[in-house]
């Protein structure tokens, strides 16, 4: 059975190390293996461990599977698992954070290997789900012992574009940007209950065409699909749409630290640093209006930046702000601004589903309480080195988006809600710089307690701080939005990840 | 003195009135046809602030819960107060139209202006003069053609935000976007009308003129330029619809106008994505009015071509 | 039978300000081996007939009125494509601007074959054999090689030729032919007429010419018809048109011939005036504006201009290599001297670099070699614009050409001002325009014709144009190249009078290029002879009339065509 | 002819040269290469150390100079997104968008041209009119929303032609092409129109307009005279004659098809090179932009030398003899 599928963008690379990126390290899951995986509802599986055990808070031991090959016939043991994890951190690869939670690994036996991690690490398992497996004599063999990198100047890496995996695809062609041609492969370890011989995956990026082609009958599966056209997915003979919440949840963020906005009318003062304004803002906007009508129904109005999915959530601060605007436009007047002000909105347009339209929304939300918005909606390349910290965290009010790539609250804890300390590189999207010091000192406390219970406490107590203190203005959980053909069964998992092994054609 | 100014004035209106254009110009329906939508276009645009039944540039006073109605006379979801439905921020659809095509006709006409502008004076001296500014001023041609507007209205919108400070940004948005079509364009203008001269420059209207004495420049601008005006106007005339267009490109690349305040052609962009889903007035009206625009502007093109010529009348 | 019949023919011209009377009530018949002469006022009309024939009236032009036959057969109303296969082979055309007639596009060889090989079916090569014969006859050196050539690379006389070598390779039944030797050296005239009239004789074919020459009417013509005004005002054979005419008009038209054999004070002028017109009012130069602030800023003595050891030269086919480039010497060698208030003329072969001496001491052309000096200043040395302007406004040019050297899109009113109004001869607009319209009527054309553009007007029209722009800067030298072959004697001699006023009492200089033997004779000074891009005699013009040294000029002034020997007779 | 060419190659190392100046200045303005290049958990310092080894920290000058100094001998350096070598990522693009151009500048022309000349011909017959009328929609309409409608059309609803990509393709030495397959050349049609059609109407308006011109001529007047078949008439004399501001404008927009066929490309996900330059943009590929760009100004320097070469060989009056010209 041939399966064909379409996706907005292309994987970067074949290199399982080159860009820590939900997609590219998606897709290559279906070729490569890590030591442990997710199932099809994000739940922790072993795959290239059998089995493991935690003896020490710091140190683990990982029992390998026996008889497995790669695909170019060679077997996999414990030299392999060093080698990756060494390729891992070097020079060129993106996955440098991942394979930086293990300070030091040894071989024991063939198929025994100990890793020792720096700090007690409740979140390794969740950051090996990705590191994959590569072999080392095969790499050896073709001089990619370092991850594929573009200040790599000497030439083409060969794992860029050649594959030798332990997974259930094979890789049979690639053309970057056209087409990615995968066969199953015969010697795979596991029985899957996919019956797919070959996968043709097309990179297109306008929506439009996406959705043209498979409703046409050309694709069996596409994604994203913009939540517009669901209707007409549902009503087309043959295709449906697929959905479910995504992990990933948008916000918005505030200036609070400088002490007069970028851009404002206000000056000498920064309106943000007053709560009360910020509680305004809370309570201007209209969620369930965004999702009705923006996304269509199809997102989840949040009430914190955790998504139900990501270990540490807790349902009791997930209600959004009561959307007020006369309680909204007494605490503007209250903080001194009865005639409201003007603020500039940064907003991507290419990067969130529907981002623009949140902005524009919002923006015009605001208006009805007097805050006027200049929106400045650019593409994700010029957004980015606008707000981060190249550009000296370039904004005054911006929308973004975060999936904590470990599916934990700490990724949370560490990017978003410790104060900006760049020398730590903590908080380097906290781009506003929404400071609270017992969450900088609780950032940690998350970070080394492996009691959940404990740690679940320390995590509400944190995000109940910047609940109150509305550090943050969550949206909503955005939604994965996928269409198949009729018959084709795939699993949505939470992470927006196609895993191939899960797909069956009628 | 006044009197004798004001005299004059009314001559030159009589003048104009009695003159060949006007009389070509009044025997065509359709031209006058044209003349008159252009002018409705320009018309509404211009006023829509005085006419149009809603200001959807105002975000306090649209309300994204009014977003994606159909047009009036849907039976089912039809609201008397959006006559031509509402986009998807809950505009309503013909005051986007009117607010919108003010951007749209201010960036098209003046973008293409400045290219025709730039483009046929340099054209007009590259070809008249050749040797090494002709091969100086085609060479700045071919790097100008390696980039396309999108890049240029890139690099043009960063100077500008480097070099004018930040409150002014926004008024300045409009202008950037002109002066980067517009300098995008003139080398189509150029390369043309350059050939034009070539040919041109030869005839003995020319030579004649050159003996009496007439300037280099004189000479391109009374004797050469009436008589390439064919191209240029063509050219010109069809560039309106891109230049409006490319607006909405570059609109989405985050240089130019806001998405708040949306121009057709954004209009038309947005709608884009609606079309699979069945809203297909966000794109239909504002592409008709487009349709509407660049079909009147073209035919009056047409005629003016044919109108300037003498042999043609 | 007669061959070509027109029948009560009148064409107008619609204009939303009223319509235009071109012709009217103008019937003609061309007998088989018949050879008809039409002669008259410039713009009354001759050229529209001719068009009207073949079918091919200027829009807005139409037929209002009359009937045309070939052979007995009605051809006015012939459908298009039906026409066309009567135009070329039946009836040959060669129309009054030969300058333009020609695609400039295309080699004359490709223009000559698609013709030959259309109607007589000759294949490539014997069309191509045909082709370089016609051009042979009619005179074009080394065909052979111009065969290949484009238009532009033809002098005026050339292209003339050209044109009636592609309107009789046909082996048409009747030809008409507007002015077809205008641009035409006095040999060259000879060798048309002599293969018109052979044609007519042996082919037994018929033939509608159209000229102001009196000299060519008397030559080759059996009958005349006369044209004043857009109606034909007599018909009748050639010796008693010309001998003893019995309309006014055709009288005064004979009277104003100039004398080849005498030379007088000044041009003899028609009295025939239609009493509806007001009788022109003389020009008193010492008052009219022509005549203002003639100072030019030099005490310069000696000669105005003088040309040394001139050399022009064209690349006639270009190659890579210098070596292998072919040049067509065009000035070779020439040195003259023109003193103010002379009027020099220059005559000679067509072809022979007249045209490219003009041009190149209007500065059109930069010399290969040689000094060219205005009042003691080098001007090929002048390298600033400015400079040059200086002299610009006092050298003034009128071109062979009279259809090309008006700007298509400007209004007449617009193409004399210009002149004045950029050398500010004029101290407003109002005075710039009345000044124009004072030159046009001067030229004859009439203040109405300010507000039309080139186009509507007839070939001699067109070239009155063009004196009254050439007049407009007040120039102190003046360049005339053919400036009255498209023009009736009448307003030849009103024109040439004025000139030569110019000349008495402002010592206007004057080069004067023309194929007109009498006409040079009547006005310049002095002649220079040229032949193949040299100057082979100079001297005063009665001594080069009456005591011609050089073989060339005696072959030329042998050519002359007599027409006061009929006249006299 | 030959020292013209030459003269001509000489200068087109300045544009090619003066493209990448531009070029390099311009980068600073697309936005930040590095936050395309790493995941959202890649650290500060990480990201920082990156824009080191890239070089991106250095001066412009450096910078510049490395690019040049490198691209003279060929190496344009790994593409920052699909960390492949630049040079081969163009050459694997480059048949896609010259098959579409190409295919769609000889649709324009073979449309554009007899449309023009009958229009011209006829100019107050209803037929023109339609025509006239008609090809101005397909002008004021945004290429995407064409794109779109005619995929909805004709892939969607009628289901007769595929919705995106090239089809089949075949591998002929270093080139491939759609154009041997069926499905290859099914596949071009929609792309192909698409691009045509602005083509399309420009050509045939600027031949109509100069056609009319033409017509009016002497010349032309003449040759009805001598009896010359109308097609004759219009085709070899009559058309020629508006051919100058034709080829100029074909020329420059062959090229400008060839270079930045983006919204087509991407509607109908043509593999070609304005997908690959829409992207890098957007991903702030610089080493993609910078030699891409250098390339397309050699495209359009061989194209204008071709069309100036042309002039010289359509009209014989703009033909290079330096000896006869005036001041
Ligand atoms: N296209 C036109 N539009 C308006 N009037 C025209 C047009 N063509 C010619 N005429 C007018 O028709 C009259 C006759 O012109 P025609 O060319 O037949 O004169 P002609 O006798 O040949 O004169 P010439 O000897 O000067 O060539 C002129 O007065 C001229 O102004
Ligand atoms: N632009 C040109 N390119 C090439 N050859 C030319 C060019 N102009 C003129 N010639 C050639 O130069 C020679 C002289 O031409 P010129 O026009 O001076 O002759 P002319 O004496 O004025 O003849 P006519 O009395 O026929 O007008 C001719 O042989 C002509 O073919
Ligand atoms: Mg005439
Ligand atoms: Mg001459």
């Amino acid at each position: 059975e041939t399966f064909k599928f379409a996706f907005q963008g292309d994987v970067t690379s074949l290199d399982p190390y080159s860009l820590n990126e939900t997609f590219t390290l998606g897709f290559q899951g279906n070729i490569y293996e890590g030591l442990v995986s997710f199932d099809e509802n994000l739940q922790l599986i072993p795959a290239l461990a059998e089995s493991w055990e935690n003896p020490e808070p710091n140190k683990w031991i990982f029992h390998l599977r026996k008889g497995v090959k790669f695909h170019d016939g060679a077997d996999f043991n414990a030299d392999d698992v060093i080698f990756s994890w060494k390729r891992a951190l070097s020079k060129g690869s993106d996955l440098r954070g991942r394979a930086g939670t293990i300070s030091e690994m040894t071989k024991i036996d063939d198929y025994t290997v100990e890793a020792i991690t720096p700090t007690p690490s409740p979140v390794l398992m969740l950051d090996l789900t990705q590191l994959y497996m590569m072999d080392k004599e095969w790499s050896e063999k073709n001089g990619t012992t370092e991850a594929t990198s573009a200040s790599d100047t000497n030439s083409n890496n060969y794992a860029s574009m050649h594959t030798n995996g332990t997974g259930p695809f094979v890789l049979a062609e690639r053309q970057p940007d056209v087409k990615t041609h995968l066969v199953r492969f015969d010697g795979y370890w596991k029985d899957i209950k996919s019956n797919v011989t070959s996968v043709e995956f097309t990179p297109i990026k306008q929506a439009a065409t996406r959705v043209a082609a498979l409703v046409s009958g050309e694709l069996d599966l596409v994604f994203p699909v913009p939540v517009q056209d669901w209707r007409r997915l549902e009503e087309s003979e043959g295709v449906k749409p697929l959905n479910g919440p995504e992990a990933r949840t948008i916000f918005l963020g505030m200036d609070q630290f400088r002490d007069e906005l970028r851009y404002s009318n206000v000056k000498g003062k920064n309106p943000f640093k007053d709560i009360r304004v910020r509680k305004a803002f809370a309570h201007a906007i209209n969620l369930v209006a965004i999702q009705k009508k923006v996304m269509r129904g199809a997102s989840t109005p949040a009430g914190q930046l955790i998504a139900p999915q990501i270990n540490g959530f807790n349902a009791e601060f997930n209600t959004p702000y009561a959307y007020d605007p006369a309680q909204s436009k007494a605490l503007l007047a209250e903080a001194g601004y009865p005639e409201g002000f003007e603020v500039g909105m940064d907003c991507p347009n290419d990067r969130y589903v529907n981002d623009e339209k949140i902005c524009q929304a919002v923006a015009s939300m605001l208006a009805k309480v007097g805050v006027k918005i200049n929106l400045n909606a650019q593409p994700k390349s010029k957004y980015f080195a606008k707000v981060l910290a190249t550009n000296d965290f370039d904004t005054s009010f911006y929308l973004l988006g975060w999936t904590p790539g470990s599916i934990d609250a700490h990724n949370v804890f560490v990017n978003l809600l410790h104060s900006q300390d760049t020398e730590a590189q903590l908080g380097m999207f906290n781009l506003g710089n929404y400071t609270n010091a017992r969450i900088d000192e609780l950032v940690t406390m998350v970070g080394g307690e492996t009691d959940q219970a404990k740690r679940q406490a320390l995590i509400d107590e944190g995000f109940k701080i910047a609940k109150d203190e509305v550090g943050y203005l969550p949206l909503h959980q955005q939604p994965l939005s996928w269409g198949v053909r009729d018959g084709v069964t795939v699993a949505q998992r939470a992470d927006n990840v196609l895993d191939l092994r899960n797909v069956v054609m009628p | 003195m006044a009197n004798q100014d004001s005299a004059t004035a009314t001559n030159a209106i009589y003048r104009f009135f009695d003159g060949d254009l006007w009389y070509s110009f009044s025997r065509s329906p359709i031209v006058v046809l044209s003349a008159l939508m252009t002018l409705l276009i320009i018309l509404s645009a211009t006023f829509a602030p005085w006419i149009a039944p809603h200001n959807p540039f105002d975000l306090a006073a649209i309300d994204i819960m009014d977003s994606n109605l159909p047009p009036a006379w849907n039976e089912f979801e039809g609201d008397i107060r959006f006559l031509l439905g509402t986009d998807d921020q809950g505009r309503d659809i013909l005051s986007t139209i009117m607010y919108g095509a003010r951007i749209s006709l201010l960036v098209g006409f003046a973008s293409v202006a400045f290219s025709v502008v730039l483009g046929v004076g340099l054209g007009l001296v590259s070809g008249y003069v050749g040797g090494r500014t002709d091969a100086f001023i085609m060479r700045i041609a071919d790097v100008q053609l390696s980039f396309p507007a999108i890049l240029i209205a890139l690099l043009i919108d960063g100077v500008a935000r480097g070099i004018f400070p930040r409150e002014l940004h926004d008024e300045l948005a409009v202008y950037v976007l002109i002066f980067a079509i517009g300098i995008s364009g003139w080398v189509q203008y150029a390369r043309t009308v350059r050939g034009a001269a070539m040919v041109e420059k030869n005839k003995e209207y020319v030579q004649a003129a050159r003996v009496i004495g007439i300037r280099p420049v004189t000479i391109l601008v009374r004797h050469i330029l009436p008589n390439v005006t064919g191209p240029v106007l063509v050219i010109g005339t069809i560039h309106l619809a891109l230049a409006i267009i490319t607006e909405a490109t570059l609109s989405f690349l985050g240089v130019g106008v806001p998405p708040t305040t949306p121009s057709l052609g954004t209009l038309i962009r947005i709608g884009n994505d609606y079309l699979f889903s069945g809203e297909w007035w966000i794109t239909i009206f504002p592409g008709l009015a487009l349709i509407l625009l660049v079909l009147s502007v073209n035919l009056l093109g047409d005629w003016l071509r044919d109108a300037l010529n003498p042999k043609l009348r | 039978m007669t061959l070509l019949e027109v029948k009560d023919l009148r064409i107008e011209f619609p204009s939303r300000r009223g319509t235009m009377v071109a012709v009217d009530k103008v019937s003609l018949t061309v007998n088989p081996g018949e050879v008809l002469g039409v002669v008259g006022e410039s713009g009354a009309g001759k050229s529209t007939i001719g068009n009207a024939v073949v079918g091919l009236l200027e829009p807005p032009g139409r037929m209002a009125n009359g009937e045309v036959y070939l052979e007995g057969k009605r051809i006015d109303n012939l459908p298009e494509h039906e026409m066309r296969k009567l135009r070329g082979r039946r009836i040959g055309m060669i129309f009054q601007d030969p300058l333009t007639s020609l695609d400039p596009l295309q080699t004359i060889e490709k223009q000559l074959v698609e013709t030959i090989d259309l109607h007589l079916q000759l294949g490539e090569a014997g069309s191509k054999k045909r082709a370089i014969d016609m051009l042979r006859q009619v005179g074009i050196p080394d065909p052979e090689m111009r065969v290949k050539q484009y238009p532009h690379q033809f002098s005026g006389g050339m292209r003339q030729r050209v044109v009636i070598a592609l309107a009789l390779c046909a082996e048409p039944d009747v030809i008409i032919a507007d002015e077809p030797t205008t641009a035409l050296d006095v040999s060259i005239q000879a060798q048309i007429l002599e293969l018109i009239k052979k044609l007519c004789v042996e082919k037994n074919v018929g033939m509608l010419i159209i000229t102001h020459d009196m000299g060519v009417i008397a030559d080759v013509t059996d009958r005349v018809a006369v044209m004043y005004r857009g109606n034909m005002v007599e018909e009748g054979p050639t010796a008693k048109i010309l001998g003893n005419p019995d309309h006014p008009y055709t009288q005064s038209l004979i009277s104003a011939v100039p004398r080849p054999d005498k030379r007088l004070d000044r041009f003899p002028l028609v009295e025939y005036i239609e009493e509806a017109h007001e009788p022109k009012k003389e020009l008193d130069i010492a008052t009219h504006w022509l005549g203002q602030a003639r100072d030019f800023g030099d005490a310069h003595k000696g000669p105005l201009i003088k040309i040394e050891n001139l050399q022009m030269r064209f690349l006639s086919k270009n190659s890579i290599f210098p070596s292998r480039r072919v040049y067509l010497d065009a000035v070779k060698d020439v040195s003259l001297e023109i003193q103010p208030g002379e009027i020099f003329g220059l005559v000679g072969e067509s072809g022979s670099g007249k045209s490219t001496i003009a041009r190149l001491i209007s500065g059109l052309y930069h010399p290969a070699g040689g000094q060219i000096s205005f009042a003691g200043t080098d001007l090929v040395g002048i390298k600033s614009e400015k400079q040059m302007d200086h002299f610009r406004r006092q050298m003034q040019m009128i071109f062979q050409d009279p259809f090309s050297s008006l700007n298509p899109r400007m209004r007449v009113l617009d193409i004399v001002a210009e002149p004045i109004r950029f050398h500010g001869l004029a101290s407003s607009k109002q005075e710039g325009n009345r000044i124009v319209r004072d030159l046009l009527d001067h030229v004859g054309l009439g203040e109405a014709a300010a507000l039309k553009y080139p186009h509507e007007f007839s070939g001699g029209q067109r070239q009155r144009i063009s004196i009254a722009r050439a007049l407009a800067t007040r120039p102190r030298f003046l360049i005339c190249d053919e400036p009255t072959s498209a023009l009736d004697v009448s307003i030849q001699a009103q024109i040439l009078n004025l000139l030569k006023d110019l000349q008495a009492e402002l010592g206007l200089t004057m080069l004067f290029i023309s194929h007109d033997l009498p006409v040079i004779r009547q006005m310049c000074d002095r002649v220079g002879v040229m032949r193949h891009g040299q100057l082979c005699e100079v001297g005063e013009t009665e001594q080069i009339f009456n005591d011609p040294k050089h073989d060339y000029t005696k072959h030329l002034l042998e050519l002359m065509p007599k027409f006061s020997n009929v006249a006299v007779a | 002819m030959f020292s013209f060419i030459i003269k001509r190659l000489l200068q087109s190392m300045l544009v090619m040269l003066t493209v990448a100046f531009v070029a390099f200045s311009l980068f600073n303005y697309v936005g930040d290469p590095i936050s395309n290049m790493v995941g959202q958990d890649t650290t500060f310092a990480e990201r920082d150390a990156l824009r080191d080894r890239l070089g991106l920290n250095d001066p412009f000058v450096v910078q510049f100079g490395r690019f040049v100094s490198k691209a003279a001998t060929g190496d344009f350096g790994i593409s920052y997104h699909h960390k492949q070598s630049v040079s081969g990522l163009i050459a694997e693009r480059m048949p896609a968008t010259l098959e579409l151009s190409l295919v769609s500048a000889f649709l324009s022309l073979i449309l554009g041209i007899p449309l023009g000349v009958y229009t011209a011909l006829h100019r107050d017959s209803l037929g023109s009119k339609l025509v006239m009328t008609l090809s101005l929609i397909g002008v004021s309409l945004p290429t995407f929303l064409i794109g779109i409608l005619m995929i909805l059309l004709f892939g969607v609803i009628w289901q007769i032609l595929p919705t995106f990509g090239r089809g089949e393709v075949v591998t002929l030495g270093w080139w491939n092409t759609g154009l041997l397959t069926t499905s290859g050349l099914k596949a071009i049609i929609m792309p192909a129109i698409t691009l045509a059609l602005f083509q399309m109407t420009l050509i045939m308006r600027l031949v109509r307009a100069e056609m009319l011109e033409v017509l009016r001529t002497d010349f032309i007047k003449f040759a009805k005279a001598r009896g010359l078949p109308t097609r004759i008439i219009h085709f070899r004399h009559a058309l020629k004659n508006t051919l100058v501001p034709v080829i100029t404008i074909t020329g420059l927009q062959i090229g400008s098809i060839i270079a930045f066929a983006i919204i087509t490309e991407s509607v109908f996900q043509w593999p070609g090179m304005g997908l690959l330059f829409i992207q890098a943009i957007s991903e702030v590929d610089i080493p993609i932009m910078a030699a891409y760009l250098v390339m397309i100004a050699l495209f359009f320097v061989v194209i204008n030398l071709t069309v100036d070469i042309l002039y010289f060989f359509v009209d014989p009056r703009l033909r290079v003899d330096r000896e006869s010209t005036g001041r």
